[in-house]
């Protein structure tokens, strides 16, 4: 009985606890990490006065949140101002109990056998957080913020949408786990055969996460912040994790869907054998800072895409694309033998 | 399209560049002066914190008459004394004032003085305080000794002996 | 069937005050837009935020003091504010300025024209969303604003210029650092461009946006870059030369949309012209005086006259009426960001909220010199 | 060197900017080109002609000046550099003078035209010949206190709605009017002069 408490409750519990502390933590320094990178793409230091080298930096803009006066505008829908945030953390949290750091079953929390249509479903909530948090904020700033996002992400959910498929395709499962191992069994990633597949990816990816240059919603120069204008103290601290923890999802995918996951290059070529000694969940994370510091990258060299630009790259381009690409990877896959 | 064309909006070099240009800044030289800890030294002729010397000025009065804003403050008696065995007379200040707070450091008082009794090329650039009415006003005690003002390392307020960096106005004339 | 629409789709107008307290407004302007969705109904303009008076404030103060107080209106550009005052100033008494004094205003006003469009392109590019080339481009403008500092002391508000000459010689070794950052600018220029000039995402938001044709440029009154954006090539130092321009080559860049994409064009090779403007009076500066022999008190005669000089944002004029006093009877500033900002709803109409943001920074707007 | 060498060589010709300023005079311009050209096109329109430091000023009267402006405009001149106004207070043929500086693009040549109104006279509004006008006329509106007719937009832009008085009238107070606007006066008295010690002078 004690056991079964262990296995069923317990020991998920500690994995959830440790995943989460580790999510959060991760996404603070991630801006921390961002803002060291920007500045020094733009030769100047970044914060370097909290702690050692600015170690603490992360830690310190928390505490400083925490203790922020919370405001409320007056005007605002109160409940749904409240909302907005939560609805917003929850699904970008709650996204990471399917995706899988490693092999070992303790590397995940769980492996649903839908993993990736989850993820689908789940992260699409979160738009809701911010239509909800512009509306409720009363300003006229914050709710073109969110009809902005509204827009952007529903329409780079299509796009995106196909090039999961593309993947489903070549591993024949919706389980992330099974992903990374039908990607092992064809001994190579599958950004080989489905690069136009990631690239579309990658860049609704950028979109949805509402990053340069697609960071409309929050577009500082025309909208002030976007959605998260009237957002002060802990309410936009989560937003801003939020945010953050996106980035790793998105970027966690990509890694899981389209570069083998917890796989050294090229898993079956024994030459390159050595390269186990990295441990798999090292594997993970390093190509998961890669997508990361892409993201940084784009961020401090792009300026930013008009609105209907935006709409119309998902629309026009983006989804054409996937959809021929897609058609052209399920005919390969369809042929005798085609099999990857 | 062309096919050039086609390829070019494929192939997104305009971007690249850019994402290499960025990169290449990425390992370069830092600009950043770590503030408190260093400085950059004013030019010579940097125009800061206000010298004034008591024994130079000779009350001309022309650095009130040419401030722009009105910022100086002067008043003075005469008092009698013997020199050589001949009366004289001579102006002595009572009261030499300076609004700081008001100051554009436009260095056309320093321009008017003809002894050079004040300049402004002091280096001299820390005199923020909390309240500005009383802190940035000075009056000629507090503008010998900069109280409340950090001198710049190596400079030495009026008082000490502290000279300006740099003559900067006022032309070599004899006192009138 | 447009009809249909509006009652099929179009929704309500929105008001949106954009401004005084907006990241993008370059300070305290407001805009008033009406917009539908995003797009722009209609724009109106709200000045006087910043209204200090200077106008009235000159009428109070003798010629040497008024010219502290132009710095501050373009305060972006207080070189090229301080020449044309006191260019009206030497026009009114018939002051001849000393070759040297001539060519020190000149190195001294095209530095500040390259700093100015520094900060315009920097802070154009921010409002487009590209933060990095603001950091890039300020490095080289702390460059400029040491050259300033060294020469007269201050770096913003120069007060460098005076009635019948300037303050002061160069210092030692001037020249010759002066040099060493004009050849190492256009490198720096080089680089900026490869960020932005061929980007697409930087053309997609600048290409025909904001778009005026010369004709309505020129009724509009617009001067400076977004004139010149719009192919006509006209620039005061060529039309009207004052200082020693009419010995110096250059050309006067255009464009042929008149489009945010050609004015920003203009201004990126206006730098190029005005390093080469630099290189040659570097070449040329000749020895001598700095000052004119001037009366110890200005007092110029009876009389009025107006004098511009090309400014960064455009054609920046003095129009000084003298009823023979120690003071100025009325000093008219002619500025240029005033008249250009006047084109704003004209250049926004029909566009989307984005662009109001990318047409703000292509006049390159300084409400100091707007309100005054 | 000797006195003999000291008298063969002339002292060197002094330079333009070492002798005293000449200013310049002014000079009446009836028959400049800028002046015939006009007086041309709207005969009896010059009421005076002026030529000063190079530049020509015309006064006209007020009832012939939208004929002289839109001949102007006619005659090549799109470009209204600058639109403003002069306070002669005491002047008895009006007390402002409405100054136009306009330039043709062709020649390069500027004309300045001027024309004197009374308080309280309307000034026709050149909206219509030169849309750039609009801002100008409203900031003379505003500082001095000229109305405009046929202006579309006639409002203050510079101070603010309600504010009372135009600032650059010479009968305007340098120092400012109290529009009731001082926030701290107990701290920040007004005037803005040096806070003065107590019991100071």
């Amino acid at each position: 009985m004690n056991e079964l408490l262990w296995t069923y409750v317990g020991w998920p519990l500690l994995k959830i606890l440790v995943i989460l502390l580790a999510l959060v933590l991760l996404a603070a320094y991630l801006s921390w990490f961002e803002r060291k990178l920007l500045a020094y793409m733009q030769i100047r230091l970044g914060p370097n006065r909290v702690g050692p080298k600015g170690w603490l930096q992360p830690i310190a803009d928390a505490l400083k949140l925490f203790v922020k006066e919370d405001l409320t505008p007056g005007f605002a829908e109160k409940f749904v101002f409240l909302l907005g945030p939560v609805l917003i953390i929850v699904p970008a949290l709650v996204v990471f109990s399917v995706i899988p750091f490693g092999p070992s079953p303790h590397l995940f929390i769980t492996d649903v056998n839908i993993g990736v249509l989850f993820i689908l479903a789940v992260s699409s909530i979160g738009v809701y957080g911010i239509i909800l948090g512009g509306w409720a904020s009363n300003n006229k700033f914050s709710l073109m913020g969110g009809l902005r996002s509204a827009a952007q992400m529903i329409s780079y959910e299509v796009p995106m949408g196909f090039s999961v498929v593309t993947v489903l395709i070549l591993a024949k499962s919706l389980s992330l786990v099974r992903i990374v191992e039908a990607q092992k069994q064809a001994g190579l990633w599958f950004v080989f055969p489905g690069f136009v597949a990631f690239l579309v990816y990658f860049i609704c990816g950028v979109a949805e996460t509402n990053r340069n240059p697609f960071d409309l919603p929050e577009a500082e120069s025309e909208l002030v912040a976007g959605y998260h204008t009237e957002y002060s103290g802990m309410k936009f601290a989560f937003y801003f994790l939020a945010e953050y923890a996106n980035m790793v999802v998105v970027s966690s995918l990509a890694t899981v869907m389209f570069f083998g996951g917890w796989l050294r290059p090229f898993p079956n070529v024994s030459a390159l054998a050595f390269l186990d000694v990295i441990p798999p969940l090292v594997w993970f994370l390093l190509k998961v800072a890669f997508f990361l510091f892409l993201y940084i990258w784009f961020r401090g060299t792009f300026p930013r895409y008009r609105f209907d630009q935006l709409m119309g790259i998902g629309w026009k381009v983006l989804l054409p694309v996937s959809l021929v690409n897609l058609l052209v990877v399920a005919y390969f896959v369809s042929l005798p033998g085609g099999q990857v | 399209m062309s096919f050039w064309g086609l390829l070019a909006s494929v192939i997104p070099v305009d971007l690249l560049t850019g994402l290499k240009t960025t990169g290449k800044y990425l390992f370069s030289r830092k600009a950043t002066v770590q503030y408190p800890e260093e400085r950059k030294e004013p030019a010579d002729r940097f125009r800061g914190m206000f010298g004034y010397s008591l024994e130079r000025c000779n009350v001309c009065r022309g650095c009130e008459k040419a401030c722009p804003i009105g910022i100086i403050h002067i008043e003075s008696h005469w008092e009698e004394y013997e020199q050589d065995g001949k009366k004289r007379k001579k102006q002595v200040i009572d009261r030499y004032d300076i609004d700081v707070k008001r100051c554009m450091f436009c260095n056309l008082c320093a321009e008017a003085c003809p002894t050079e009794a004040v300049w402004l090329t002091t280096k001299t650039y820390e005199a923020a305080a909390y309240e500005r009415n009383h802190a940035l006003y000075f009056n000629k005690e507090k503008l010998m000794h900069w109280e409340g003002v950090k001198a710049f390392p190596g400079m030495k307020p009026p008082a000490e002996g502290g000279l300006p960096a740099f003559r900067l106005g006022g032309e070599e004339e004899e006192d009138h | 069937m447009a009809d249909l629409q509006a009652t099929l789709l179009g929704g309500e107008e929105m008001e949106v005050s954009f401004g005084p307290q907006h990241p993008a407004t370059h300070g305290v302007l407001r805009l008033l837009l009406k917009v539908d969705g995003e797009k722009i109904v209609d724009a109106k303009p709200i000045i006087g935020y910043l209204h200090r008076g200077t106008e009235k404030l000159f009428e109070r103060e003798t010629y040497p003091q008024c010219i502290p107080h132009t710095d501050r209106m373009d305060y972006t550009a207080a070189a090229t504010n301080n020449q044309g005052f006191v260019g009206a100033v030497e026009k009114l008494m018939g002051i001849t300025i000393p070759p040297r004094a001539a060519y020190i205003r000149m190195i001294l006003a095209e530095l500040q024209r390259i700093a100015s469009h520094i900060i315009w392109l920097a802070t154009h590019a921010l409002d487009i969303g590209a933060v990095t080339p603001f950091f890039y481009t300020f490095e080289e403008r702390e460059k400029i604003l040491d050259l300033f500092e060294e020469y007269c002391g201050a770096r913003l508000t120069l007060n460098t210029m005076r009635i019948g000459g300037v303050p002061w010689d160069l210092p030692e070794g001037w020249t010759h650092r002066c040099r060493r950052f004009v050849d190492e600018l256009p490198k720096k220029i080089e680089d900026w461009e490869r960020l932005l000039t061929n980007n697409r995402i930087w053309k997609a938001r600048t290409v025909g946006v904001g778009v005026i044709d010369a004709e309505k440029a020129i009724a509009w009154g617009l001067t400076g870059p977004p004139l010149r954006g719009s192919g006509v090539a006209w620039d005061i130092r060529k039309v009207f030369p004052y200082d020693h321009y009419n010995e110096v080559e250059f050309h006067i860049p255009t464009g042929k949309n008149g489009d945010t994409y050609d004015r920003y064009l203009v201004r990126m090779e206006e730098m190029r012209q005005s390093v080469r403007i630099i290189r040659q009076c570097l070449d040329r500066l000749p020895d001598g005086p700095v000052m004119a022999w001037v009366p110890k008190v200005i007092r110029p005669p009876k009389g009025e006259v107006y004098f511009s000089v090309e400014g960064p944002k455009g054609e920046l004029g003095y129009y000084i009426v003298s009823d023979g006093n120690v003071t100025p009877y009325r000093v008219r500033v002619r500025p240029p960001c005033f008249v250009n900002l006047q084109a704003l709803p004209e250049l926004v109409k029909g566009h989307l909220v984005a662009d109001v943001v990318a047409v703000i920074g292509t006049l390159d707007i300084v409400l100091g010199e707007i309100d005054r | 060197m000797s006195e003999e060498n000291k008298v063969q060589q002339p002292a060197p010709p002094k330079m333009p900017w070492e002798e005293k300023p000449v200013p310049p005079q002014p000079q009446d311009a009836g028959e400049h080109p800028l002046v015939r050209e006009l007086e041309a096109a709207v005969p009896g329109a010059v009421v005076e002609a002026l030529e000063f430091a190079g530049q020509v000023s015309v006064v006209v009267a007020l009832d012939g000046l939208m004929a002289v402006l839109s001949a102007l405009k006619g005659m090549g001149y799109r470009f209204l550099v600058d639109l403003t106004a002069v306070d002669w207070k005491d002047r008895p043929e009006g007390r402002f003078d409405v100054v136009y500086w306009l330039h043709r693009h062709g020649d390069s040549a500027r004309l300045r035209v001027k024309v004197r109104v009374a308080d309280g006279v309307e000034v026709p509004s050149a909206v219509e010949l030169w849309p750039t006008a609009n801002w100008m006329e409203r900031e003379v509106f505003d500082m001095f206190g000229i109305y405009f007719a046929n202006h579309p937009n006639l409002e203050r832009i510079l101070t603010w709605e309600g504010f009372s008085g135009h600032p650059l009238r010479k009968d305007f107070p340098i120092e400012g009017i109290d529009t009731g606007a001082a926030v701290y006066p107990d701290i920040y008295p007004p005037g803005g002069g040096p806070v003065k010690p107590k019991g100071g002078a």
